[in-house]
């Protein structure tokens, strides 16, 4: 009867087992170099980051292993001045599926410099801050802002998310606002700038188009489309802001072929996410074309997702004979 | 670095067994959680390894058992994930993560406690009382339900020693009526240096106006939708008391005082 | 240990089980006016109709239930032309979804005329025929050969298939190309048209606008969310067109929000689809302002979905204390 | 109006059994669907009541018992679906949905008979050897595995009357080497007036070109990723034979002519 049980980790899906080399030496994962990558010039113990808003800003995983596995750490995003986040119920499960309402709930940068920073600089594992604004000059400041702060190896410019009233998603939605946003934070910073797309498009790959010319240095891509739930018994919408956004498993389909679009249409790294919780999940983004990938939903439902990941891709890697996981990014594309 | 606080387990199912008749009471071979939890703290449980559900459900600590290494969890059938959880059966695995959140505070010297249970939120209470008895306190609990069918842990809080109340809206168990009721006519008669509750949002606005027209200290045990249960996706939030702001519910609490919220 | 147990129809995610009134004559589902809708000048005997492509043209489920409890049977997408369809694997499972390459086969317009619009005119079901076209001038061709067809009471626009490899989804994906095509269509035919939208776009109310400006007489929506899936042992897209069209429980919460953001957008009524596949999946789209609704894929996994849809609905309006399901239109959205 | 042709049951399970080391044979109560199905017809499965799988899944009716009312599938455990089927016990119910698709084409005074199977491809064939041996025909049947522990209805076959011969890739059970070396072999010794083939669609091709050779006249039990199972989908479609197109293997199939499709 036991096999009828949780596990939760393994099994997401499609069995979590890995295919050949499994009972790996775990201590490698953060040591061989079948899976360190230079992106963004930062060099990273393998291209596996947090996604942001999911990881806090590490140091509850650190209970569950050691952080220095990751790529980076991309931090809840961050805006210039502190935000208390939106009111009312802030989650709502959908099948295979969680959407949010959080807000953007931050310290404000200075907070976070203060109360975060020193944690993080401490665990030497790479930080790459998400930033929001209300207007593109917010954007600018906030990376002037963290331009040389110890410890911050770049930013990631959240033009999409859907939860805030002004700006967010809005500057995702078409190449000029785009393309303003990261003109006026490559102006400000000499950081690495992976600039944030949302999925709520007709044409991510002209968005992508637009925001490398301007100047940035990777793109991730997907933040969270946007949905809405109701409650039937008292018949209202469950957030207060009626929509929120959608991620996890439910939207990988989608994550995946906006991924596979982008990487047919800039040269500069992806960081692939949205729904990624197995490391198979993980193989078919980097197979798509992601330089990167990120972990976010999954965290939640299974603490363990990066490290087991991780040592899933690569024991993929060794059954498939590769030296090294660039061997994989984009592999199924057409030649 | 943060480590060993807490533990994540496929712990194994020693009992799962009806408590009342949609209530089971599930109890897990979990010598970790068990060794570093106190009461008012949960835990935050996979019921199985697929998406459906997909996110973890928490859970109070209804029993702490130091000694066999076991936590017990009661809890109620109300949808898909405790459906369940309800099909465990003795020797199946439960992936469980916790001890999570904080406790109860205890004030050693205190005198007489009260507790306010409205349905299935007495579940934090037993392991309460246990240690408010072993300091040699008195321990009033005051269960609220709809119906005697719904009144759980009756028995086994009086077998502890403590003075049960009843109120049930039909009046098939003690007296007709709502939990403030007979809080309001407790706290007229009896001194209580301390109140506990947990249940409905609506109640525990209720007990709070009581205890606040009595001065009497108040702590909740809240609930609020999760999806990590260890701070880092900040759903789970309550306003906060007078301030602008909200507590989250999985990290500051679950525990609150009264003061501290606005329900 | 029979609970642990399939069901299958029964409690999909959330309890199946009506609230109230349940154990119901089960002969009122087709003669109460509980139901009972007019729409685009259709008498419906309920509000509730088959999605286009998940139905074939009715005949398999006439096994399980009498048809005459839906509003509409709303038929496999037709074209000009037989298609013969996409080749390779066409089906994707995703977590709570399913990935579709159909690619629109089917018999042609005059093929569906001669095979399959006796049997369906037989059944008295109101029918919706689903049609595409490479050219506003193919849609428009094929209206205007449906016109005054017996037992054909309405036309569902498709301008959304994301399987076909001109026209198609392309027709959906901007205001000026949808308004075109309905413009076209509706010059030649009298015939209800409803446009069917794509969910692949920055502002579908836009686009809802546009088409309603044109004279459309409602919108569907949603049409399959564009996605992909990865086959990691051969390392290539499991769809010879790459691309697939999501749908399923996983894009529900996408699907409602559109109809929310729609249904604020637009005076003409809207048929709501997209993942619905338990009652009270069909209470939150009516609640959106979905004054119908479509089962999609819900047939494939719950061939009873229409029926167990049906009954539990009149059994929430009699909890509700509702006397038509008009009262339930709408009724979470501000006053 | 077409009714009564399939059935819709939540069937007790009866037996659920290991028959090798990854395939189990599931047995449900379903006299509706025993009673009208024919050998090459299979049944789409909901293994349980969530989106997770989402889908169905179809198997290949194994057994077929009118008289009790029972149907078997026999099914190698290979992912989610066929996991969680493997957890079903005697008394749970499955959701069954059958019989769909078209049967195998039996000539009444046919001479012998090969069945090629290659793994799990032998489900379909013990229904269809006990309607040819009633029939008074000679069967043998070609069972291909990658060892001697993948070999599934060996015994039971033979005790049927089949003569059954075995092609191993390690040699550990009959010839080592391909189903196609023995049946090229036994075709050359032996005239048979019809064959049947089940298996991966490598080795239905490999087959059907032997066939040809041979101007043995093929069937083919063929599978396809399926969603409805019953014909409204389009999914299941596999490349018409010489011709432009497609067929529908739920519909039109799953058993068709070799000439019929191409693999
Ligand atoms: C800290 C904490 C401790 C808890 N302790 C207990 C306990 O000891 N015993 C017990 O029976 N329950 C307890 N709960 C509530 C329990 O978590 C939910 O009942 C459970 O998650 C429901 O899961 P489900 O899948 O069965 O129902 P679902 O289908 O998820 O939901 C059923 C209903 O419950 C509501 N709900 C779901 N989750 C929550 C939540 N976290 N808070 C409030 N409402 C929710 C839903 O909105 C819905 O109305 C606790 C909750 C928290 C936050
Ligand atoms: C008409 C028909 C009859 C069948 N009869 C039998 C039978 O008697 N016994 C048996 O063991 N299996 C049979 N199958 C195959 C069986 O349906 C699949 O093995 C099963 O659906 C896998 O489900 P899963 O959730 O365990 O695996 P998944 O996780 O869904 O898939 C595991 C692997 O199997 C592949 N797969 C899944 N479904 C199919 C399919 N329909 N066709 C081909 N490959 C597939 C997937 O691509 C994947 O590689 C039959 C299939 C068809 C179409
Ligand atoms: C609770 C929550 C909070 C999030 N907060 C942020 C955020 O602050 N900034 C951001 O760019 N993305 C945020 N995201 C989006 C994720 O980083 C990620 O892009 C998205 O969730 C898709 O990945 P997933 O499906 O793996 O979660 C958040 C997501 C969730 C679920
Ligand atoms: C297999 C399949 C075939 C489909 N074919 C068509 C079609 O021919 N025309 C069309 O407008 N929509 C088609 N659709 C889209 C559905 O009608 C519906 O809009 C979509 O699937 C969302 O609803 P659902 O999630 O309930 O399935 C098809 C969907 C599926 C799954
Ligand atoms: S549940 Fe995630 S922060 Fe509390
Ligand atoms: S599986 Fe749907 S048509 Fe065959």
């Amino acid at each position: 009867m036991s096999s009828k049980q949780s596990a939760g980790s393994t099994q997401q899906g499609i069995s979590q087992q890995p295919p050949a080399a499994s009972g790996q030496d775990k201590r490698q994962a953060t040591s061989d170099n079948l899976l360190s990558t230079n992106l963004f010039g930062i060099k990273m113990n393998s291209p596996l980051m947090s996604a942001s808003g999911t990881y806090g800003y590490g140091k509850e995983f650190a209970n569950f292993y050691n952080l220095s596995m990751l790529g980076a750490i991309v931090v809840k995003g961050i805006t210039m001045k502190p935000r208390a986040g939106n009111s009312g119920q802030r989650l709502v499960e959908t099948p295979a599926g969680l959407i949010n309402s959080i807000g953007l709930e931050n310290p404000g940068v200075e907070g976070f410099l203060v109360q975060e920073m020193p944690f993080l600089r401490e665990s030497g594992v790479p930080v790459i801050v998400n930033i929001s604004g209300n207007t593109p000059e917010e954007y600018a400041a906030l990376a002037e802002r963290l331009d040389g702060e110890a410890g911050i190896h770049a930013l990631e410019v959240n033009i999409s998310c859907p939860n805030v009233k002004q700006g967010g998603m809005a500057f995702g939605a078409s190449c000029d606002m785009a393309a303003a946003v990261t003109a006026d934070v490559r102006k400000r910073t000499r950081l690495p700038i992976i600039v944030k797309l949302s999925p709520n498009v007709t044409d991510i790959a002209s968005i992508a188009r637009a925001v490398e010319a301007e100047g940035a240095d990777g793109i991730s891509l997907i933040n969270t489309l946007l949905g809405m739930g109701i409650d039937i018994r008292n018949k209202k919408p469950y957030l207060d802001n009626t929509f929120g956004g959608l991620s996890g498993p439910a939207v990988k389909p989608v994550a995946l072929r906006m991924v596979w679009q982008v990487a047919g249409a800039v040269n500069i790294p992806i960081v692939g996410m949205g729904g990624i919780s197995t490391w198979q999940d993980a193989v078919e983004f980097y197979l798509a074309g992601a330089s990167a990938i990120a972990i976010g939903t999954a965290n939640f439902f299974n603490p363990l997702a990066v490290p087991e990941i991780i040592e899933g891709v690569k024991a993929y890697l060794h059954s498939e004979g590769m030296q090294h996981i660039g061997e994989l990014v984009g592999a199924a594309r057409p030649k | 670095m943060v480590t060993g606080k807490w533990e994540l387990n496929k712990a194994n199912v020693v009992a799962n067994e009806w408590v009342s008749r949609d209530v089971k009471r599930i109890t897990l071979l979990s010598p970790g959680i068990a060794a570093t939890a106190s009461p008012g703290q949960f835990v935050n449980v996979k019921v199985n390894s697929t998406y459906a559900p997909l996110l973890r459900r928490p859970f109070s600590l209804n029993r702490i058992d130091k000694d066999k290494g076991t936590i017990s969890l009661l809890y109620k059938l109300v949808g898909e994930g405790t459906e369940l959880m309800a099909e465990l059966e003795t020797g199946d695995l439960l992936d469980v993560l916790g001890p999570l959140g904080n406790t109860f505070s205890i004030e050693e010297d205190c005198g007489d406690s009260i507790f306010v249970a409205g349905g299935i939120g007495v579940a934090p209470f037993y392991p309460l009382a246990r240690l408010l008895l072993q300091l040699g306190q008195k321990v009033t609990c005051i269960m609220g339900a709809r119906c005697r069918e719904d009144i759980n842990e009756l028995d086994e809080l009086r077998a502890l020693g403590v003075n049960v109340l009843c109120a049930t809206e039909d009046g098939s168990e003690g007296m007709r009526g709502l939990v403030t009721d007979v809080l309001r006519a407790h706290l007229r008669s009896t001194k209580c240096s301390m109140a506990y509750a947990c249940g409905p949002n609506p109640m525990l606005a209720a007990v709070k106006a009581v205890c606040a027209e009595h001065q009497t200290p108040l702590q909740l045990s809240l609930e609020s939708h999760m999806a990590c249960g260890i701070g880092v996706c900040l759903g789970c939030t309550c306003k906060k008391g007078p301030e602008e702001g909200y507590v989250h519910v999985c990290k500051e609490g679950p525990i609150f005082w009264a003061e501290e919220v606005a329900l």
